[in-house]
């Protein structure tokens, strides 16, 4: 018999503190795969946010740090302008990279620094116990919004992966799913041609990867997957949103 | 008077009611002009860990209410009782939710009392109530606050949740009895 | 009002509405989010705000805004997010506006733990930014009296129009105690003086400021402060004492829960016949100095126990002098000391004075 | 013929598995592992199709996929 | 005689410390006039920033506040949400709104607050002395940039009007210039209209302003408007970017 | 290596780069723009990099990433910057990485000005963030010094795992002295030691985290911590003393720049016959109290001189105690004391010992 | 007719308004204002048609338009 | 040997060279071996500015570089005249630019020389180099530093500029003989 699925040895095999069904332990297998699948693992530094991922440092099976929270794409932009050699990812969350890290991730893509992020969106703040998060959808419960998110009091949800997209300078930036095992396959080929652009020394890419949080947001797993599926796909459309390849170059050269 | 001054100690995992219970412990004893202090266990945000409270009850201001050694122990799972077994004051009273916890307690010191809360729970009621149960028996036995009082709290803490009030009560008094009674027989 | 069992931090949002504030703005953090979440739901039943900040350096900075247009405002945070309200302090100081902060502590340094520590003693009350600057700080030891403190600090604030820190640690957060509200509205609306911004309808405009490029201005701006903090350090400082009636032989000094921690031990070793007495800072800043060294001229001997490496022992050492025999017991990362290690500290620091207990049963052990 | 082993201990009981597998031959026990969960079981061992679906969809790594022969990977997972 | 054109009640009369030729003068002038002209010069509060214009709570003619650098939109929060009766602005540098202070601007437009923000890009960092700003061309000296910006190195210039314009929330965002009389009467119609949907209560609304810096561009200030033109303007477009009408309700409402 | 006149601020860039540091992340800000702007210039000649960050924040976060993976580090600041900084400065230190962290002083709180001052003393020997952790202070007091300290504090950073922050007033970024260089490369490359994160090949994977969960754990890595900084305090000590050799009335004690302007007051004085003698701790972390208190022995008086509101006053006032005799003359907003200004301080306190001059001329005005 | 009134003491010698007038009737002086600044005047009044725009572009508020009888605003500022 | 210990105040209009003239008045002192410290006042960055900056010279180490009351003042315009003159210390010296200030100093306790420093600059090469002009009878004037020395230094300075040498050499040496000749004459 041959082992057709198993572990990967980009994760160590330390069973994870993750809630039953929560899609945080997914991505990180999809992480850690494509880093075993490149070859990658002994040369990788990775980040650790500060969320319900702040323990990765403990799961990913390379040299990690655990950043402060929100500031991963800072230390990443650290990290690799010191090591140019080494492959840097960070790992966050919404309200640590929307939230009180959004100057962090806006400056890191704009210039360009050559790591790879995984922006894991779960609509909520999970480690803290379910408080509102850039990215909880209109009218949802939260810990501080007890009247559902109200439009009108905190805005629209951000569309992390658009607002990076739109920046000029090139990246590859895309969003995926872990609600059903199609979306899974689709959002791991992302996330390895997300870190293929950094060993290929190209540019910034960022996938970010919708995610369920059946403990804050008060559901089975099961009534999990559906809402995200109703609720949060016609919001935050999954696909690629930007390719280096797409880049046209800007003549500008503004000497004067 | 019997001097009231204590220190309880519930735990449990997460879910299965002994803040809830402490909480209704230091309201009884509160509204008996005791004073009180009610201290969780805060760890960090890890699923399905344990989860306890530590009720002090006085008539003088608490002074601290994080205690190493309390006087007694309210248990609802082996991992607490492994853990916090050990910490009670020789001379201490020790509940175990014997449903549950499959193991028995080692200390010679300590008053130990076996109570099938879940099954008793059950029984009058609800195995969710179990909780109820547990809280009846110490407050049968140390007659630390009335059972009055108790009841009262029980009440108006499932105000929001009327259904759930008759089990609750039951299984409190179903609890209570059994402390009562080991109160006359022991000791 | 009749008492009513309530988290910490929860009694600590209530209180800020009895205080009639009912503007806050903050960011979660364990072990203080309860007081956000409680608000969350409050104000807007007593016609508040309530606004969950992106983070914390935005959050110092709206109550920076907010304060400025006049209104009483709140927000509350624990260590690594008071950490990054540092800069806004200084300028909230600076342009003499009144705020409260609430400093649920948990360990550190860094991201540390979630557990209670008071390893922010240093942070609050000596170095909280750049800048000459101080905020008053009061150290609650119940959640009754965080209340009491919390109520007490926009009095302070808009009386001296200067932040004010209430710091207590996770422990105060997180459980609950029996409280007693005074009745709604204790705080008058607060007066927008001549300075808040309202909009400069029928009088000149105003400016809320602190940049002074004329150096002799800045300088007078800083004797201003600096005299202010003298006034307040005449007239602000706050203590309590517990076992000082009689003689003793130690000294026990301990701020916010740690001192009723001491106070368990000090009880326990009266029972055998051993006389030690407590003081307890309530306002960290100003610091009672010369209470303190009053009340240590009459022990032989002082200990100083924190949850920290030893953060107000400065503040100790510094009333009592380099040749003070000053004792230190301190954990940290959330170890809370328990009573009988504290029992034991103070034993060890009583063998060190060459005392006898007294007869035992001396005092009763309540 | 394809089979799946599921570690007892890894598995929370989420689940996920028992949705993914095309077969529907995946269900949970009644008895609970050290964790107190109740865990995902094989009901069919025969039908197992070997697609690796219930392994991509379960968050804890609790489950391993084993096949003989030619396999046809028709998604590259 | 009439007078046709005068000082503005907005604005005191204090000379300001800008450089000769300066379009920060203009920029204010514009925003006092839109002031004088609304009738609200009693109701404002206005917020200076950390820059060249630091100075401006002296130049407004309403009550003013001066925030810590990049915050002036958290402190514009703060004072709307406890007065919702005033009117609130604030005007700040690219370096103050655009690096520093990204977060503030993008959280603070995404919750659709009802202040209004000048921004004024002028490339470069005026009162430090010409360092990189976010919004500096490519090429462009700077003295951190001492050979030009390497867009390699530091990405492409950030489009504020643009990343603000794309968030969900409705908003009204414009961008003009100053570097012709044509476009400051164009701009001067945006910033009106900006306030106008504050005083209607309607939405956030901001307007990037292009500006010179001839002393940190090296260039006179007829140079200055040249370079504005032939490479600022292609790169960052006049023109509205969003008006609240435009938006369409999502209709989501996510209770679970 | 010659001389070269050299404004402090470009020395201070250069003095790293030949400590064999090329790694810059900083943010403009006066007075220290000099430093990233020279470095921006200077590192891509020597293969090194710089980075404009966004802001303080990132910037102390970036030089976090670049310890964290073994390079030598700078960053440089001024005050409100440098409040900005206080979390990541809490991380650093809990994770033991190795940075240097330069601040050139400007007036404040809030905004201030930009003129000189030395008013960030507290917040970078006492309270720099949440959490029990400690930087090394450097104080130097010429240009030359500066480039020597700042050889130095990456040598301490290194030896410590630990922050070093080097302090001096805006003054000593903008003037320009004499310098000179070590050669070339004094500093070995950085050893990555056994912590650095460079890739696991070859070895088990390492973590840098300042997270501890366990109370237990946190506790054991504050005590580390704590015993490395005793460590620190006993070996680290250094400051620098002025006409002490003869008998003297008065001791001054000042820090950076303003005991520059003492010692001029002084050789003035003593040309009047006046004895005074000048304490300078040039590490105000860890501060020399012993030797304080031994040079303030030999005198009747203390005055102590700063460009703040009497911030070191602190550690003055820990040294000798609360009894002892301690004058404070200091100034803020960017005023910098003249030495006549401190000449009539002087004169003031020697007033209060009753001394008289001994004979004119004693000691030669240089 | 229309005409400007310039503040010699406000105008920083830019040159804005001499490239914004329409009539080109605006100049430098060559004396200096008590701040140093070469400051703007008007060469020939008659031919000043009040557009304003030289007043619209400058940065120092240093300029003033009067005009008599009725004046058609083609642009609002 | 002179004692050469002194302190001067060079001021200006930001743009009019006058930090420059100090630089290469440390410099000069610096290659003669002595003890020096340039300290320029830097404002906030207001625009046209006056710019001052203070030279301090020594035997031995620079105690303040921060003189209120200097030695010696060369002043560039009416504003740092009028700012500065009365803090030069009694019997100290003060050269000024009567090319640009119309006014005189009112110091009778000083020795106040007046120069055409434009005027002069422009005859032997461009106005622009009145700031050598200055230095140049400062140095003539006080003897402090080496002309040789100096000259040596204004060349260092331009080096990359080197067609500006001729006319700032000239400058300086126009200004040197005119200090030489008043420290012949007078007192
Ligand atoms: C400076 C600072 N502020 C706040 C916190 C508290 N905190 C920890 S995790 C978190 C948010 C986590 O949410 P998210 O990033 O969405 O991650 P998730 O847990 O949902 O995966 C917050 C606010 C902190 N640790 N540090
Ligand atoms: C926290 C902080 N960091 C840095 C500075 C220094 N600083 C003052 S203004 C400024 C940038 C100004 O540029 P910009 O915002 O573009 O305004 P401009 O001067 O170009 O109008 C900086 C970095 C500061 N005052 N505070
Ligand atoms: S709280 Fe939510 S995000 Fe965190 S582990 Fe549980 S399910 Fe996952
Ligand atoms: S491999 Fe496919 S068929 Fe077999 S159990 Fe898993 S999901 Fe079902
Ligand atoms: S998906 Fe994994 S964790 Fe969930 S029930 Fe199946 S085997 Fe268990
Ligand atoms: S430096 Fe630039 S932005 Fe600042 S006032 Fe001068 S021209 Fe304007
Ligand atoms: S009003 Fe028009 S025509 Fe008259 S001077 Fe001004 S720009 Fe020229
Ligand atoms: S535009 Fe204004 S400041 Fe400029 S030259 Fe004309 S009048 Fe003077
Ligand atoms: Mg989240
Ligand atoms: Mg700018």
């Amino acid at each position: 018999m041959r082992k057709v699925f198993a572990s990967t040895a980009g994760l160590t095999d330390r069973p994870t503190h993750y809630c039953p069904g929560c899609t945080h332990g997914i991505i990180h297998r999809m992480v850690g795969e494509v880093i075993e699948d490149l070859g990658i693992r002994e040369r990788t530094v990775g980040i650790a946010p500060v969320g319900c991922s702040v323990l990765a440092y403990e799961y990913f099976n390379c040299d990690m740090f655990e950043a402060s929270h929100g500031r991963a794409p800072a230390v990443a932009t650290g990290a690799k302008r010191a090591r140019p050699d080494i492959i840097v990812f960070s790992y966050q969350g919404d309200g640590d990279l929307a939230s009180i890290g959004m100057g962090e991730i806006i400056h890191t893509a704009n210039r360009g620094e050559k790591v790879t992020v995984i922006f894991v969106n779960n609509a909520i703040y999970g480690m803290t116990g379910g408080q509102l998060a850039p990215t909880t959808m209109p009218g949802q419960y939260s810990t501080t919004t007890p009247r559902g998110r109200d439009v009108r009091d905190c805005g629209y949800p951000v569309k992390m992966a658009e607002i990076i997209a739109q920046l000029t300078t090139p990246a590859f930036v895309a969003r995926g799913s872990t609600h059903t095992p199609r979306e899974i396959i689709a959002t791991k080929a992302l996330i390895k041609k997300a870190f293929e652009y950094q060993v290929a020394g190209t540019c910034f890419s960022l996938v970010e990867v919708l995610s369920i949080c059946p403990t804050n947001w008060g559901l089975s797993v099961r009534e999990s997957e559906k809402w995200l599926e109703r609720e949060m796909l016609p919001y935050y459309p999954l696909g690629v949103k930007k390719r280096p390849e797409d880049f046209a170059e800007v003549s500008a050269d503004a000497k004067h | 008077m019997p001097n009231t001054d204590t220190e309880v100690l519930m735990a449990g995992f997460g879910g299965q009611g002994m803040l809830l219970s402490g909480k209704i412990l230091a309201y009884a004893a509160m509204y008996q002009g005791l004073e009180v202090s009610w201290l969780p266990s805060y760890g960090p945000e890890m699923r399905g860990g344990t989860a306890n409270v530590t009720v002090c009850i006085s008539e003088k201001q608490v002074a601290s209410p994080y205690i190493a050694q309390p006087r007694a122990l309210l248990t609802m799972n082996q991992p607490s009782l492994e853990k916090f077994g050990p910490r009670v004051r020789p001379g201490g009273l020790i509940i175990i939710n014997s449903s549950l916890v499959p193991i028995k307690s080692d200390r010679a010191d300590c008053r130990v009392i076996y109570v099938a809360a879940n099954d008793l729970a059950a029984k009058v009621g609800t195995g969710r109530a179990a909780n109820l149960v547990m809280l009846g028996v110490y407050v049968g036995l140390s007659g630390v606050v009335d059972a009055k009082v108790t009841e009262k709290i029980i009440e108006k803490e499932f105000s929001d949740k009327v259904k759930f009030i008759p089990a609750n009560v039951a299984a409190f008094r179903a609890g209570l009895e059994e402390g009562v009674n080991a109160r006359a027989t022991n000791r | 009002m009749a008492k009513v069992l309530m988290k910490g931090n929860e009694a600590i949002g209530e209180a800020a509405i009895r205080a009639g504030c009912v503007h806050f703005f903050g960011y979660p953090i364990t072990p203080q989010s309860e007081v956000p979440e409680y608000l969350a739901k409050r104000l807007p039943e007593v016609g508040g705000k309530f606004v969950q900040a992106e983070s914390e350096v935005a959050a110092s900075n709206m109550i920076y805004g907010a304060a400025g247009v006049g209104v009483r405002v709140l927000t509350t945070s624990s260590s690594p997010g008071i950490s990054l309200m540092s800069e806004a302090l200084s300028y909230i100081a600076a342009c003499e506006l009144p705020v409260v902060v609430v400093n649920v502590m948990r360990s550190g340094p860094g991201l540390g733990g979630i557990l209670p520590a008071q390893s922010d003693y240093l942070h609050a009350t000596k170095g909280t930014a750049h800048g000459d600057f101080k905020m008053i700080v009061l150290a609650p030891a119940s959640v009754q009296e965080a209340v009491n403190l919390v109520i007490l600090a926009f009095e302070l604030a808009e009386k001296y129009l200067n932040p004010v820190m209430v710091i207590g640690d996770g422990m105060i957060g997180q459980m609950m105690e029996p409280v007693e509200f005074p009745v709604e509205g204790v705080g008058k609306p607060l007066d927008p003086g001549n300075w808040a911004l309202t909009g400069c309808k029928g009088r000149g405009k105003r400016i809320i400021n602190s940049l002074y490029l004329d150096p002799e201005i800045c300088y007078r701006h800083n004797l201003k402060l600096t005299a202010k903090y003298e006034e307040i350090r005449k007239a602000e400082q706050r203590f309590d004492t517990y076992n000082t009636d009689g003689p003793y032989d130690l000294l026990v000094t301990a701020f916010g829960m740690t001192s009723r921690i001491a106070r368990t031990a000090i009880d326990e070793l009266a029972q055998e016949g051993q006389r030690v007495a407590l003081f307890r800072p309530i306002t960290l800043n100003p610091f009672p100095y010369e209470a303190l060294r009053a009340a240590a001229s009459k022990a032989k001997r002082v200990l100083d126990l924190e949850m920290n490496m030893g953060q107000m022992l400065q503040d100790v050492r510094m009333a009592l002098g380099p040749d003070a025999a000053i004792d230190f017991f301190g954990t940290a990362g959330g170890v809370v000391p328990s009573p009988d290690q504290c029992r034991e500290k103070m034993l060890e620091s009583i063998s060190k004075t060459g005392s006898r207990p007294k007869a035992k049963g001396a005092r009763r052990n309540p | 013929m394809p089979k799946i082993e599921i570690s007892v201990e890894r598995c929370k009981g989420c689940e996920r598995c028992n949705d993914a597998c095309p077969a529907k031959i995946l269900g949970m026990t009644q008895k609970l592992n050290a964790r107190g969960y109740s865990y995902a079981q094989v009901n069919d061992r025969r039908k197992c199709l070997g697609c690796r679906l219930c392994a991509i969809n379960c968050p804890d790594l609790a489950i391993e996929v084993f096949a003989e022969g030619t396999t046809y990977e028709f998604f590259h997972y």
